[in-house]
């Protein structure tokens, strides 16, 4: 190896897998080359990444500088630009662009599909990868620029693959893996990432947008992708009519025969399966009872937390009449404090070819490009301008459910056209009744 | 190295261009079974830590083996499990929203022949290359962000972190003994792409010295305005300094007023903040973002900070640990940590977890903070 | 009339001044039983609504009378409640913190003819003087404030609601039958001196119209700045305004932003708010003070605006109501309004009390505002 | 009558006091005069105030101009002065100042006591009054301004008992009924009320604060008094010890011969007591339990919400070793919201001379008095500076307790001096290692 790194080694034992050791044999691979590949970028650009890594160990500092403005022509998103702060000592990765490559849905992959990126990758760049990115690309880490286009054209032209989002634009847009393999999915969430990917491909790859915007796409209220705590607009599936319940099943559970919760809890004895302790009395919404073999549900009262579809879902299953909820303007702390996702639609059908949606989405964005300062994220300007404002422009009718509890505040901002008579009075007329 | 073109002509930008066509359709790589029992999956089981079965309405089974991943991986590594996807999986696989990966078969046959290669296989220092797990009521695998490998705010390491985090709870991520699934992440600044403010337990770089000033350079580099509106605090204001006997402009930072958050130095290159001593690790704790039982919660800052260990952060996992030792012995089955401490009041959380309280972790951040204090007599002693 | 000196030397205000000597001393005035057994306490028990008995550890007991007081009270009617106390109670008696009457006698067999002297007094238009009740799971006398009697800035009256509610709630003065204790009060104005922000149920006047501008004094009469800097939403600027022909010095409103507090009503006379039409009732519900089983909670918006409809405000009367109803039926027992609401969930509160959501009850002030919308995919249809 | 009044008139009917009857009955007397006193204010002022309610409760709006200054000599507190707007067609409440007279501990009273009032403020004043007032003073409504200086006089010559507070001062503090009559009193609330009271008559009658400021004193956590939705500094009885428990009472209880609550539910038939039901169930810590006949309480766990002895008083009782909690901060909406107080002090204890918490009161004043604006309430000065500094300011170590949840937002502001090696850095020294 090119660098010492006795700190970063000490990262190789343990049980869980070692980035030091993978990248050590991407650094020999690369070194012997047996492919006889002419690397694009420098043969050591691993071998100075561990050793500018190791250097971070040794002074506890980043040594990456900003990016710049890199990229691809025509696209604003897409590629994030990276520089050394130490470029004559690690002279592989003075410049070490990542490049940002739009996932499948579901993120499923076939070998041959993934070996062919990584030859592309091994050929232009370090051969470095995040799979998968905290938005949910394909992260390629560290090229130089002439490398970019080149990558890109690639991908496009051979690969039929386009690239994802960064910048002030519709980001990457990420699902669950959703009715593929989830008996808890309301909608096909591939589905729709899909369309509405493919539908907005403008907004993801031309920044117009204030600030970055992300839509998940989680198929029950399980959250798998994470959607309430991470995107701009989170589709949630849901449902509005009735659990089904098998009555058999629900005896196998108590009888068990049945694993409760399939079994995640089965490293432990948790003791025999209690319904009453274990489902009806952790029903949030207080709505299930278990009387004469027989469980009931009332579903008006059900808040379709899934917890008793959790625990059995043998003998439980979501209702048929589903949808899902749209929630709005979740975003990590900068600048404002964190946002979760505030319910902006409580329930909408997901039809092809999701007009409906599509219109909800795009009023939003009209309001947030209209209103949205530089660096705005959604729920920076939901909170700014009022949920009240949001309902109004997605033409939504504010009802109980859009919020945990009413104003406690009684500052309410009448609207001169709501209250009788307007606002403009006549002093003068006024006084006769009141002297001064 | 000769330069290879790929076809593209930086003369005509513009030429054979093919843009705006997304990602490649999912169902292109659906496994056979999938792809026919889709919208049809009746039920599953965790049939042991990292073996889920999904049984379909028509008697279809899919069996999927799941193994930590480590994310940040090479084309070496990707190429080793495409060898194992086509060995055992007729070429497919995935990869989970907290990046591991999934190796399904059709066929309960095949299960323990793709287990048995999975868990022989280990890098040269030992650690294994595909560990099973990651199930059920148990850690599965952090999610994370860039740290020193990549971005130009870290306040710490990311994946250094995650594998000294991994390696202290290894044991959970092959168990299902937990009272709920524990979801650990980390970011390595408070940009948090790692959204770990929903998290379990969360891991946060943080800065705590106000940035430098590189008068020198700051007006040739930045645009003060831009550095200036950049500050969520207004601690930022445009100054003129004497700077090795030049006056020049530049700002000056009011740092009873910064909270170290690094939105200054994104804007503008000449007000660095890291520092060996300065920097380290906050935690957090008892987020979720499942609507299960409870409504979603942001994580707590629960450690206000703990210095950057390199490279195994021994008090970081101490202390991690000891949270999930207090959780486990102390929660009730399907309760969440952050459940669980409510529950049982914050009060009592630093007590079981033997985490010292300090001033630090009263919020002062604008008028919400108030919300957080205590408007009761109901507490314990 | 001839004026009759107190003594006092206008002259010589300091001669035999004597000041800050407080309050009376709160034991000349203790019943002989109560300065026996102060401490010493034991248990106590309602006997039926109005009436208490309270034991002490040496069997000593107090039996206590609780009559509606009207707080707006003149001394013809004080003279009558010292009669009354000298009758039967060796002329002890107190108020309550809600401004209800006690009257306390140290043994049974005098609670009688106390009550039965208490059931029959009357004023001529036929109401109670003294009804009894107001204890346990009941309704008991409404805490409230000035209103038109004596105040600048109220937008109803507080009197006049009170007796108007008072009437129609009186069965539950007179008896126990709620799920929990459900205390009603009044504010004629945002500056709330009822304290209504924690109420199970609160009457709330509220202006609609932002001040009106008396142009020609207002610069004479105020001071500008003082004005200006009262708005809390900044909607005051100073301004130079053309008046009959004159440029004055004034301010103007941004009407916007103005949310009808009366703030700058207080600090300027020239800015008046009150209108016949603009002015009515805001009704807010779930509030509580005590720590039992839940933690105090503030009450809620659940009406926007009732007009004010004298002499006694129908639909306020009619959906306080409504209110008490729903809850009444619905609550389990021991819970307070604001736990059931809770409980139900505010979508329900709003269906079974029959009431319209609208959207000025999404919470729209400042920051906090955004944890009162829901963050969960959990509601009911 | 003066004055038609058809609309109040209406208010006469119906069961409740009819205040409208009452100011009828008082218009009345003073006309007739029977006793011939010589009345320092207009006879008809009781008629008149009728009649300007009435114009009120025609055109919708008060008829009440404001104060302007007016008070008795050497005090800033205790007068509200006011200014009928109709002066003309209502000459007797043309002036109509009140008068705050402070109320003794408890609200007791003798009937001798409560006549030599109402011979004053009948000579004095428009014989009206409120019994009490929100705050608790004794509110003598309506009387002219040279009157002021009289009553104040005869008041503290004659009857030893002086003014309570207005303006930006101590108000009149006010108390439960506490141990007087209360077996749950935690401690002596009168007691404390009267030696807080004297010790600060100053601050009470000579505004030196940025604002208003309140006591109350709630002997336990029922909070009879409301101090924790309405006072500055709010002093809540509470316990550290054992809730007392009287297993046999609890049987009495649980067989029927003691009714639960002490009887508060009467009112309705809610069937047999089931301590599973309506008290375990009911603990917000969950800290009890029922079995084998015997009732057991997990102290430490114990929030002291007083829910199970408030239901079972003659089985449990509030520990041995009590003291109070002091929360801050509690005020109404105007300007920045409604604010409940904020546990300051979880546990002190109330022994005479009360030199601790004198020395908690002071702290918290010295550091309003420097830091709070021109009518800033001390919840809204902690709200803008943050408890974090009131903490600083009193002495008291941050705890737990002091908040419901630590924060989510990781903002931290560190001080220079809680960060080794300081703030100053050497940028040079730093470009060394880390490169532009
Ligand atoms: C594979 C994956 C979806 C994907 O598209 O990749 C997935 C798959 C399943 N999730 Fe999940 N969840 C996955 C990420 C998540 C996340 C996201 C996250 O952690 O970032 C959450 C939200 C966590 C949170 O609240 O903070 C999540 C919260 C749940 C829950 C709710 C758990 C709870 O107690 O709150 C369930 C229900 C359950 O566990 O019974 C669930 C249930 C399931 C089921 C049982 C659904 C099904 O019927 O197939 C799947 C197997 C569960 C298991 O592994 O024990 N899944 N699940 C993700 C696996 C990540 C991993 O590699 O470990
Ligand atoms: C690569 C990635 C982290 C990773 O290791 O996976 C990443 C990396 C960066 N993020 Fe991020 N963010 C990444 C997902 C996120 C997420 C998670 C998500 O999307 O689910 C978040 C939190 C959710 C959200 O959007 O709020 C996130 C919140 C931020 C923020 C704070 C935004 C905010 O409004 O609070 C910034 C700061 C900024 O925009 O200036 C940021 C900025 C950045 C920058 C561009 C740093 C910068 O200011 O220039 C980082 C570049 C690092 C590098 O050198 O490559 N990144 N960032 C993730 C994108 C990979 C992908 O496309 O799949
Ligand atoms: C007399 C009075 C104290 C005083 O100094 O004057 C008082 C007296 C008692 N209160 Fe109270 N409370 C008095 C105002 C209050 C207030 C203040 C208020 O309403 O403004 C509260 C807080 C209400 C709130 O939470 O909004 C109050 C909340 C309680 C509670 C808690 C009730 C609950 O369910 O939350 C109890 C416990 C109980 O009822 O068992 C209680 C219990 C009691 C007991 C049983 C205490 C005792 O052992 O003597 C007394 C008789 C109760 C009854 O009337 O049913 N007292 N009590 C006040 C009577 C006011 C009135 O005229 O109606
Ligand atoms: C008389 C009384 C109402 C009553 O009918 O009982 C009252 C009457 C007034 N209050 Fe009050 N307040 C009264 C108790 C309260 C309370 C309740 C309490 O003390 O427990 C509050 C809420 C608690 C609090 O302090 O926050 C209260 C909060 C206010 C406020 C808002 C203060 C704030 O910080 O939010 C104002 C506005 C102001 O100070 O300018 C106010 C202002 C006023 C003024 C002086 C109006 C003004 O701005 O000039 C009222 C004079 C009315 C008049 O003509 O007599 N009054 N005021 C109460 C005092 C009687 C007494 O001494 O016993
Ligand atoms: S979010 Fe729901 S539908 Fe999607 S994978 Fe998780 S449990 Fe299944
Ligand atoms: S989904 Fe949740 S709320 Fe609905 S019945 Fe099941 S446990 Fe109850
Ligand atoms: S969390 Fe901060 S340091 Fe880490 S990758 Fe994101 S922006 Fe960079
Ligand atoms: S680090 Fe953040 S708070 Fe500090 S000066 Fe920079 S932008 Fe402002
Ligand atoms: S609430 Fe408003 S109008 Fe009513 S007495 Fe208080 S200050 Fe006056
Ligand atoms: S009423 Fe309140 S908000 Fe409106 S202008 Fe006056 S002070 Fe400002
Ligand atoms: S607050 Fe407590 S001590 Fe005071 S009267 Fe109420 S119940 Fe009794
Ligand atoms: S006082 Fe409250 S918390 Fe304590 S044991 Fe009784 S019910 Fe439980």
């Amino acid at each position: 190896m090119k660098h010492e790194t006795p700190l970063l080694n000490q990262l190789e034992s343990g049980p869980w897998p070692s980035f030091v050791s993978d990248l050590k044999q991407q650094a020999e691979v690369r070194a012997k080359n047996e492919e006889n590949i002419e690397f694009q970028i420098p043969v050591d650009a691993v071998e100075d990444l561990l050793g500018v890594l190791e250097l971070s160990y040794v002074d506890g500092t980043t040594h990456w500088k900003h990016g710049g403005i890199v990229g691809v022509f025509g696209y604003g998103g897409g590629v994030i630009g990276r520089y050394c702060d130490q470029p004559q000592n690690f002279p592989g990765v003075a410049h070490f662009h990542t490049m940002r490559v739009a996932q499948p849905g579901g993120k499923y992959y076939t070998a041959e599909y993934l070996r062919d990126l990584c030859d592309l990758w091994d050929l232009r760049g370090s051969g470095i990868t995040n799979m998968h990115g905290s938005t949910g690309d394909i992260i390629f880490i560290g090229t130089t620029t002439p490398q970019l286009e080149e990558v890109f054209y690639e991908l496009t032209h051979k690969f039929n693959q386009d690239l994802g989002g960064s910048g002030s634009n519709l980001r990457t847009p990420a699902d669950c893996i959703g009715s593929s393999r989830c008996e808890y999915a309301c909608y096909d969430t591939q589905a729709l990432c899909y369309d509405l990917t493919q539908e907005y491909q403008d907004e993801l790859h031309r920044p117009a947008f204030p600030y970055k915007f992300k839509f998940k796409f989680d198929g029950c209220p399980n959250g798998c992708v994470a959607s309430i705590a991470r995107s701009d607009l989170s589709f949630i599936g849901t449902w509005k009519d009735e659990i089904r319940i098998d009555q058999e099943a629900v005896q196998a559970y108590i009888g068990g025969e049945m694993p409760p919760n399939a079994g995640a809890h089965s490293g432990r004895d948790w003791g025999a399966f209690d319904i009453q302790k274990e489902v009806i009395a952790l029903c949030p919404s207080d709505c299930m009872k278990y009387e004469g073999g027989k469980l009931e549900i009332n579903n008006k009262e059900c808040v379709r937390c899934m917890h008793c579809i959790n625990v059995m879902p043998r003998a439980l299953r979501i209702g048929n009449d589903r949808g899902c909820s749209i929630l709005a303007g979740a975003k990590a702390p900068i600048l404002d404090g964190a946002q979760m996702g505030s319910l902006l639609i409580p329930f909408i059908k997901v039809e092809e070819p999701y007009d409906e949606i599509k219109e909800v989405i795009e009023n939003v964005w009209d309001w947030w490009m209209e209103e949205g300062k530089n660096r705005e994220r959604l729920g920076e300007l939901i909170k700014r301008q009022g949920l009240q404002k949001l309902l109004e422009v997605t033409g939504v009718t504010p009802d109980a459910r859009h919020v945990q509890e009413p104003r406690s505040n009684p500052y309410i901002f009448w609207k001169e056209e709501e209250v009788e008579g307007g606002w403009d009075r006549d002093i003068d007329e006024y006084r006769k009744h009141h002297q001064r | 190295m000769a330069f290879i073109s790929s076809g593209y002509n930086p003369e005509k930008p513009m030429e054979n261009r093919i843009t705006d066509i997304g990602p490649k359709k999912y169902d292109q790589f659906y496994p056979p079974v999938i792809a026919k029992n889709k919208g049809k999956w009746l039920y599953h089981e965790i049939l042991e830590p990292g073996v889920l079965v999904h049984v379909a309405e028509g008697g279809d089974e899919v069996y999927t083996v799941r193994v930590g991943g480590c994310r940040l991986m090479t084309t070496t590594h990707i190429r080793e499990i495409c060898e194992i996807a086509e060995k055992h999986c007729d070429g497919h696989l995935r990869f989970t929203t907290r990046n591991n990966i999934e190796f399904m078969v059709d066929d309960k046959s095949k299960v323990d022949a793709l287990k048995k290669d999975l868990e022989t296989r280990k890098f040269p220092g030992g650690s294994f290359k595909f560990p099973i797990g990651g199930t059920g009521a148990g850690i599965t695998n952090i999610v994370h962000t860039q740290g020193w490998i990549h971005c130009h705010t870290p306040a710490t390491d990311a994946s250094g972190t995650v594998k000294a985090t991994m390696d202290e709870v290894f044991k959970d991520f092959q168990d299902m003994r937990l009272p709920a699934p524990l979801r650990i992440s980390m970011a390595c600044c408070l940009n948090m792409c790692g959204a770990v403010h929903c998290s379990d337990i969360a891991i946060l770089g943080y800065h705590r010295k106000p940035p430098m000033l590189d008068h020198e350079y700051l007006d040739k580099i930045c645009e003060i305005p831009l550095a200036i509106s950049s500050c969520p605090t207004g601690a930022i204001k445009p100054a003129k300094v004497e700077w090795k006997g030049e006056t020049v402009k530049s700002v000056a930072v009011n740092n009873e007023r910064c909270m170290f958050c690094g939105n200054c130095y994104t804007m503008c290159p000449s007000m660095p903040l890291s520092d060996q001593i300065g920097d380290g690790i906050v935690l957090m704790a008892g987020g979720k973002v499942s609507n299960r039982i409870s409504q979603p919660k942001f994580s707590k800052v629960v450690v206000a900070f703990l210095p950057n260990e390199m490279p195994r952060w021994p008090s970081m996992t101490k202390t991690i640990n000891q949270m999930i030792e207090a959780y486990s012995k102390d929660a009730r089955k399907y309760e969440r940590l952050g459940e669980w401490a409510e529950r049982i009041g914050w009060e009592r959380f630093f007590d079981k977890c033997e985490l010292e309280f300090t001033h630090h972790l009263i919020d002062d951040f604008r008028d919400p903070a108030y919300y957080t204090w205590r408007q009761s007599t109901q507490f314990k002693f």
